[in-house]
């Protein structure tokens, strides 16, 4: 069982990605599960959810403590918030951020692999969201299909084309594109 | 208004005490919250709060805090005013009749599931102010209909192609039928006229209720920058006039000459962006004919004992 | 001062005697007197208190919590559909820690309308979290109010209490009952002081949002407060024996000592079952009774004690949950867990049906002649 | 109340630092809401007439009457109220944040 | 068909499937998402049913009721705070044997405010004779809500049901659900053809006045339809097997043949537990998991049978009944009366405090090191 | 009225069915079941009706007997509305159309514990007959205040000390104020008139609301042969007009030409025997400015279609 | 239903004769109230005009409209109702039982 | 300790009588209960009480099925109702009649004592109740004073004087009356 854990910001699509992500790998018949902690749903608010993938049944319903993969929608929520407690050694996580990866340093992990990929100009580019608060989650599901391998794109594609509601070639184009630009 | 410059003494055309604090849960541009820090400035700190399960449950902010800055008894969702007719029996009991007891409760909590605590608290005359402020739906659950939410509008319960259907009850009507001792219409967007009337009201003995319009930029679809825009087009379209209902005397409060298009304050509305034409114009009659019926209780129900 | 009063008359009377500040109530038969004697107790100024008369228990319950919560002592009383209604409330009493007290007519719940005694109405409110007694007679039901505001206002306790009386044969049964002298109940019960209140001066918001983090505390100091108040409502009834020579505890056994079997009972067939005990004993049967006053904290300690050396053990419940037993049935067969003691569930009395000495008789003639059974139903017309 | 011990933060370690019921024991002022704030709205001095609808409009309240008004950023949302409301196109909004 | 779906789709899809007539709820969080679905489903015309809006929980039983009477199928949903608004309506649904299904999403009740996990909303309407099912997964909801029907409509039956899912943990969690296709499911539930009904061709009062003379059976009644629904309960758990390849009981063991230690619980909990135990088992201990799926009509000669040979059991209750314990503690230690397994209470998870593996690792570490007690509460900031 | 001697037509000014049957439990000279005999003429047998707590369930008889002649479910106290709107949808769902759904309350099941549910009805817009039968008190558990308790009463909690203050909720500007298609008030000394009423009811679609006036020997203290009597005089006082209002149209149904003082009303009934001459003033003052009210209101909304 | 239908008894003597809820299976017509009558109600029928006004205002009911009207004592409780409203003064009050 | 059940119907205030003899026995230092057994009040249904009197506390609280004295307030119940069950042997019934004792027979009892008294007229008298209602439930406690000796005619009128809201003297005369002419 693989566990991802996403920390975001109210607003920015986190539960939706959780989601999205699960749906992804069912459609490749793996067993899924997704939700969010919820928070008292506030614009701004940090919000946390969590997917599990799996080949066998999942039975499990508490939080997720050691996730395997740790996703970051929004890096201000680095340094408020414990965002990397509990993760796996050589865990991955995945930062929504212009800056490299380098830059980011986690004292308290063991050995993570990190990422950023810039999805806020990519969700822009498309017209997601606002500038002042760009909707990211689809993008980042694109690179999560490439650094975890989880799940492919175009289930993630397929997916997010059946359950966005509005702008659903714009939303996967954005995840096609990070999937692409994205460098393991 | 004056031009003033640096070193000039300010005027401000309200108290100037904050007495909500900032730091509280509101999402940006909340017409409630404004809503809240207007009434406590109006009252002040010798108040003492109801508050049912609604957006201000949440607002105020999780323990071991609050931003109200008087205090609050977070109630049931059904018991904004038989709570507080209970605080203020209390008060009355244990002699501290300088204390206002307000009730403080969203349209759900007035309109729906309060109204009979509501009704009850009116016909025996408990010395409270009920405020309810009025969104137009339950936001705090997320946007499910109301009987407050107005013709037209879509909801989470009311989707579009099952968009609400009916008028919004007509609270004030039915608190004028209750010959409580005074009852208003208010709207953020003239906060001056909505401190007076939450004034007069806590100087009159018995059940005073205010009806006040706080738009909700999450739930009503709109930017949270024009949250006082869409309150202000809602009185000066006639949408919701502001009026007062001094003991079974009428005095509408702000006569607008020309009063503009419904559409221009439908349009702003995501909530409203399904409506056709058609419908808009059905809602520029009920609008008008509201209108005029106010017109005729004005004339009807004047002051008579000059 | 003694008088001859009906149940209904010692309750209103128990508030009078409490001064409570505000009642908020509703009419209910058989609860109806109450109100209608507190009625006319204000109306005389022989109580200085505000009497809300809402329109619906609901809203009685709700104004007794804004009312206590700004610091009054409260007082209200209902019945069965009345009390199902509060039943929202009666966790917002607890939780909010709001030592009001509520006197319950038990009758039976609708449907088919009965007003007869039956205490599934407030049984069904065992896990609301306020203390519950059930009363014999109507001594116990003026004595229990005026016990249950000092119990509960203890500061280390702040719980609700329900005072259950049952229809007919308490709420309009006339009896003894000694009101004592006001000045000595104002000693036994001084006035409400709460520490934490509606206040202007120190302005707090309650029972606002409580995130995961803090909600289980709460819990679990509502659990705490519970277990102490079975100390505490010892120590108050020595201090009541103090003051006005009535005895009470958290559960009261009658010839247990020596008995083979016991009864287990609680409210008015306690009383009849006394009598039924006298009876038996009279023809050489060995029986006890163990009547129980407080549900809510549950006497386990006690229970445990008095029936650990039964050689059976029957539990009459003029209540029952649908889909199991009696509920007073479950909750001593737990307390006992462990033990092997035979015991037997009765069902008797639901909707009014009278609880006669015969009918007790026949239980323990049950208890002799056969195993033991989660629901033997009393006089059922099969 | 003092604006310190407006801010107090409330240590809670353990059931015993809680009252019995949840009652709140300080201002939700200890919550700086700046961090919710994509834009950030500025009073361009000179435009300002001092006419004080900034400060009645906005919801948290984060603006201070004073001359000229100055906004807390600690507490403003961002919710460009004040910058609609302006009549006097005072206030401007610019780009929160990296 | 199967879809990821959280547990509140899976509420909505289940009354949806069984193609109810008539829906009334309100909305409350984290129910909220069952309310908004079926108003996207009517208002679609997917579901040709009528959705009353209601302006209270209270009126929205009510409305069921009223139209259950009348011969229409209905369903409603709720949590917390709004089932504790119907509870004198639950007891009606009982005693008025009408099967409706409700929803229930497990929420800890106020004050404070929470809106997450806490079972202690349903359990306190242990007592109104609505039968209850605690589901551990959303397919469970779904398969739940169509067997409730079937169940709850069975002529000797004809009682409502709460289907109750976990605050969060099921209603806003997605998961993989079958949802069958609906002409196997069309066979499986016929339509609801009530023998007694509102008929103006035969015209009966109902729920008319009682006397002592009939409440009494009619309360027996009621008793002997839950003892009946615990087989058909099981009979109709094996029609389900048939039509959709799913097995459904009363309770669920999971490796408790061979197990020292059997831990009871219900819910999402119950999930978790299956996965700590299989982890426990790795390191060589001798766990097993009862699920308690029905809490009202109550497994216990299940749960004896079960639990008879273990040499320790203990029970996770997210839920208390203050000045006592855990619910389940209580029936379940009542079940096993007579035997003398060392039977520990954990409470566990209110207020929405998450309940992990090694939390439930800790509880068989706590019952391995210590002796048994009756209210362990776990990860207590003391 | 002409002289009709033996072997003559016999002319019926109400329809001859009695749907509701002798044996019922009713006090002697019960308004309560004069109104609900007529009802059932008015509607036939094709009702199914919903009875919450009130005077009627007792009534209407004990298991295993009824007296209504159609189906009836005794609902808990505060669901009257409720009920018949769950009744209505599921007549509506399964195809008959042609039942009348009729929630049947008391005036404390409607003005109290059960005016929320009906305002949430009216709200709804559910095809629902309601009809509140006044009595002016609790009287089924024996005469306690309601929020229908005139000014000046007696009840058991009211005691003589501590009379009624205050007046009677005005329940019919409460349902004109929900804008129902159809409220109307009628009183049972006037059957055709509410015959007439509640067949106008039948024929309309959404929720129609009749308040019906129905005299209580036992809680009004006057001897039951003269129920019709004091009804009666209700009317001939003002005390209790008869109008309509339809789609917001007001109509008074009878205008009294010379009304009579309420005094002749107040002294027929010993709920009123304690009260002094001055209280007896202050009652007719306020009948007289009601009066006025209501004419207002009959000139301010007459129909406008026209 | 047949008047004779109405009045049937219902006799229960154990759970099976009753339904699974409380629903009514007969009318209260069973119940002849004339035991509550302390006074009886006697129409005059020379004075009679048929004008059925006393049929119209019995609660019971317990008057047939016919020619001219006829009141069933099983059923009639004494209200007086009929003799106060009777325009011809046609029914008068006699004294019931021994 | 000695059990009385009283017949009436509602209206002839059989409840307060059985109210009145407790609290006359509790001014002499009896233990003493009193309660009705509470139909559906209406007027003319038939209503029954129930007057326990002892020197010990009364504990029980159930119905009286073997009284040892029988009310009967109105005449008209004897048939419709089954009166006498349980009356024990040698039991006392006093029945408010002008008929004399000796119609009256009740097969099914052992070897009661019957008394008749016409209190309908005595009440009439005095101006209680009306002709076709009156209430005799003070006038027939003087009849229960002097037939079974549980209690002084002095304490019934002191009684009678303190609870009856109206007409307390005539009242207390009825009581007076059928006390002395109640022939035992
Ligand atoms: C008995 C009960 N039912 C439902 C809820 C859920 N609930 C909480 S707030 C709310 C909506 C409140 O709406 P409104 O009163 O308009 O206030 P707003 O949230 O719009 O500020 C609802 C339905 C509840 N807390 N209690
Ligand atoms: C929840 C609840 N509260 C109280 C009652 C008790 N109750 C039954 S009928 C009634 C009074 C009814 O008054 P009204 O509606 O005016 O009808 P009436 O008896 O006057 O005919 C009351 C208070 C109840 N049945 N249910
Ligand atoms: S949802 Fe609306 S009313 Fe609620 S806090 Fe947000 S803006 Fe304010
Ligand atoms: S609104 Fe504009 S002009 Fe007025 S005080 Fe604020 S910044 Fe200055
Ligand atoms: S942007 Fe909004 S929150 Fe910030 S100062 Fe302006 S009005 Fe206040
Ligand atoms: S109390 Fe009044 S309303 Fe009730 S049955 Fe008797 S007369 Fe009718
Ligand atoms: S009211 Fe009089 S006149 Fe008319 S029909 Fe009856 S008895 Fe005859
Ligand atoms: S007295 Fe009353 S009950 Fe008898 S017939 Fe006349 S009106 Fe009917
Ligand atoms: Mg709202
Ligand atoms: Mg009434």
């Amino acid at each position: 069982m693989v566990e991802i854990r996403f920390h975001g910001r109210g607003g920015q699509g986190a539960v939706k990605a959780s989601d999205i992500l699960a749906m992804a790998a069912f459609r490749e018949g793996k067993e899924v599960q997704a939700f969010p902690f919820f928070g008292v749903e506030r614009r701004g608010a940090p919000v946390t959810a969590f997917t599990r993938i799996s080949q066998e049944e999942i039975r499990i319903h508490c939080y997720i403590y050691e996730p395997d993969v740790l996703i970051v929608l929004d890096p201000t929520l680095i340094g408020p918030i414990p965002l990397t407690d509990g993760l796996k050694p050589n865990g991955k996580i995945i930062i929504n951020s212009e800056r490299d990866s380098n830059s980011f340093i986690f004292p308290d992990t063991e050995n993570p692999t990190i990422f950023t990929i810039d999805c806020s100009s990519i969700a822009l580019k498309y017209g997601l969201g606002s500038k002042a608060s760009p909707i990211v989650n689809t993008a980042i599901l694109g690179a999560i299909a490439k650094v975890t391998g989880l799940v492919s794109i175009e289930s993630i594609i397929e997916v997010i084309k059946e359950r966005i509601p509005l702008y659903k070639e714009k939303n996967a184009l954005a995840a096609q594109e990070t999937y692409e630009c994205m460098c393991v | 208004m004056s031009n003033k410059t640096k070193g000039q003494k300010i005027k401000l055309t309200l108290p100037i005490e904050e007495v909500m604090s900032p730091g509280h849960l509101a999402c940006q541009g909340c017409g409630a919250t404004l809503a809240l820090r207007y009434t406590l400035k109006a009252l002040g700190r010798k108040t003492i709060m109801s508050i049912p399960a609604c957006c201000w449950s949440v607002i105020d902010g999780p323990f071991p805090y609050s931003a109200a800055g008087v205090p609050i008894y977070h109630c049931a969702f059904e018991t904004a005013a038989s709570t507080a007719s209970g605080i203020s029996h209390a008060l009355a009991q244990l002699g501290q009749d300088n204390v206002t007891a307000l009730a403080w409760a969203g349209d759900g909590g007035t309109f729906d599931i309060g109204l009979q605590a509501l009704s009850g608290a009116a016909e025996r005359g408990d010395n409270v102010i009920y405020i309810v402020y009025d969104n137009e739906a339950y936001m705090n659950t997320g946007i499910q209909r109301s009987s407050a939410t107005p013709h037209g509008a879509w909801t989470t319960t009311t989707p579009v192609k099952h968009y609400k259907r009916g008028p919004k009850k007509n609270i004030m009507a039915i608190m004028a039928a209750h010959h409580v001792p005074y009852c208003a219409t208010a709207n953020i967007a003239y906060p001056e006229d909505f401190i007076r009337k939450v004034k007069k009201a806590k100087n009159i003995m018995g059940t005073k209720f205010i009806h006040l319009y706080a738009p909700c930029p999450t739930g009503w679809k709109h930017p949270p920058d024009i949250t006082i825009q869409v309150a202000r087009l809602a009185t000066l379209t006639n949408v919701f006039p502001l009026y007062e209902i001094d003991n079974d005397v009428y005095t509408i409060n702000k006569k607008i000459q020309k009063a503009k298009p419904v559409s221009e304050y439908l349009k702003l509305q995501g909530r409203f962006r399904h409506l056709s034409e058609k419908e808009v114009q059905f809602i520029q009659r009920t609008v008008d004919q509201n209108w005029k019926r106010l017109l005729k209780l004005e004339e009807a129900f004047r002051n008579e004992k000059n | 001062m003694k008088k001859v009063l009906t149940g209904n008359f010692a309750a209103a009377y128990g508030a009078t005697a409490a001064k409570v500040n505000v009642i908020s109530a509703y009419p209910i038969t058989p609860q109806t007197t109450i109100v209608e004697i507190l009625s006319e107790i204000v109306a005389d100024g022989l109580l200085n208190a505000d009497f809300i008369k809402v329109e619906s228990e609901h809203s009685a319950l709700a104004a007794c919590i804004g009312a206590q919560a700004a610091g009054a002592r409260t007082f209200t009383a209902t019945s069965a559909q009345g009390l199902a209604l509060m039943h929202e409330l009666l966790h917002w009493a607890t939780r909010g820690r709001l030592p009001i007290v509520l006197a319950n007519v038990n009758r039976a719940m609708a449907p088919g309308w009965s007003i007869w005694a039956d205490a599934t109405d407030s049984v069904a409110q065992r896990d609301t979290g306020c203390m519950q007694i059930y009363c014999e007679n109507n001594q116990e039901v003026f004595d229990s109010i005026l016990m249950s505001y000092k119990i509960g206002e203890h500061t280390e306790l702040l719980l609700p209490t329900i005072v259950n009386l049952d229809a007919f044969f308490l709420s309009h049964t006339s009896q003894i009952v000694d009101l004592y002298d006001q000045e000595t109940i104002d000693r036994f019960l001084p006035s409400y002081n709460p520490e934490i209140k509606l206040d202007i001066e120190n302005p707090r918001a309650f029972g606002g949002l409580t995130s995961p983090d803090y909600y289980y505390e709460f819990s679990y100091k509502i659990q705490l407060a519970h277990e102490k108040a079975k100390e505490i409502i010892e120590e108050v009834g020595k201090e009541f024996y103090r003051f006005f020579n009535r005895e009470y505890h958290l559960s009261e056994p009658y010839r247990c000592d020596d008995a083979d079997m016991i009864l287990v009972d609680y409210g008015t067939i306690a009383g009849t079952a006394k009598d039924a005990v006298d009876r038996m004993r009279d023809k050489g049967i060995h029986v006890g009774v163990l009547k129980i006053r407080y549900l809510r904290p549950f006497p386990e300690e006690q229970v445990i004690d008095i029936l650990k050396n039964a050689k059976k053990v029957g539990v009459i419940d003029r209540a029952i949950s649908y889909g199991h037993e009696g509920p007073f049935f479950t909750e001593v067969k737990a307390s006992l867990y462990g033990y092997r003691i035979p015991i037997y569930g009765f069902i008797a009395g639901l909707g009014g049906r009278d609880v006669s000495i015969v009918d007790i008789e026949s239980m323990v003639d049950y208890m002799q002649g056969n195993k033991p059974a989660n629901h033997i139903w009393i006089g059922l017309k099969k | 109340m003092s604006k310190k011990n407006d801010e107090k933060v409330i240590v809670i370690q353990n059931g015993d630092d809680m009252p019995s019921m949840p009652a709140s024991m300080g201002s939700m002022k200890i919550n700086k809401t700046a961090s919710w704030r994509s834009i950030r709205p500025v009073i361009i001095e000179e435009k300002c007439k001092r006419c004080m609808i900034c400060w009645k409009f906005c919801p948290e309240p984060a603006i201070r009457p004073e001359d000229p008004p100055v906004i807390d950023y600690d507490y403003c949302k961002g919710c460009g109220i004040c910058i609609e409301e302006c009549p006097f196109d005072a206030i401007v909004s610019e780009k929160e944040g990296k």
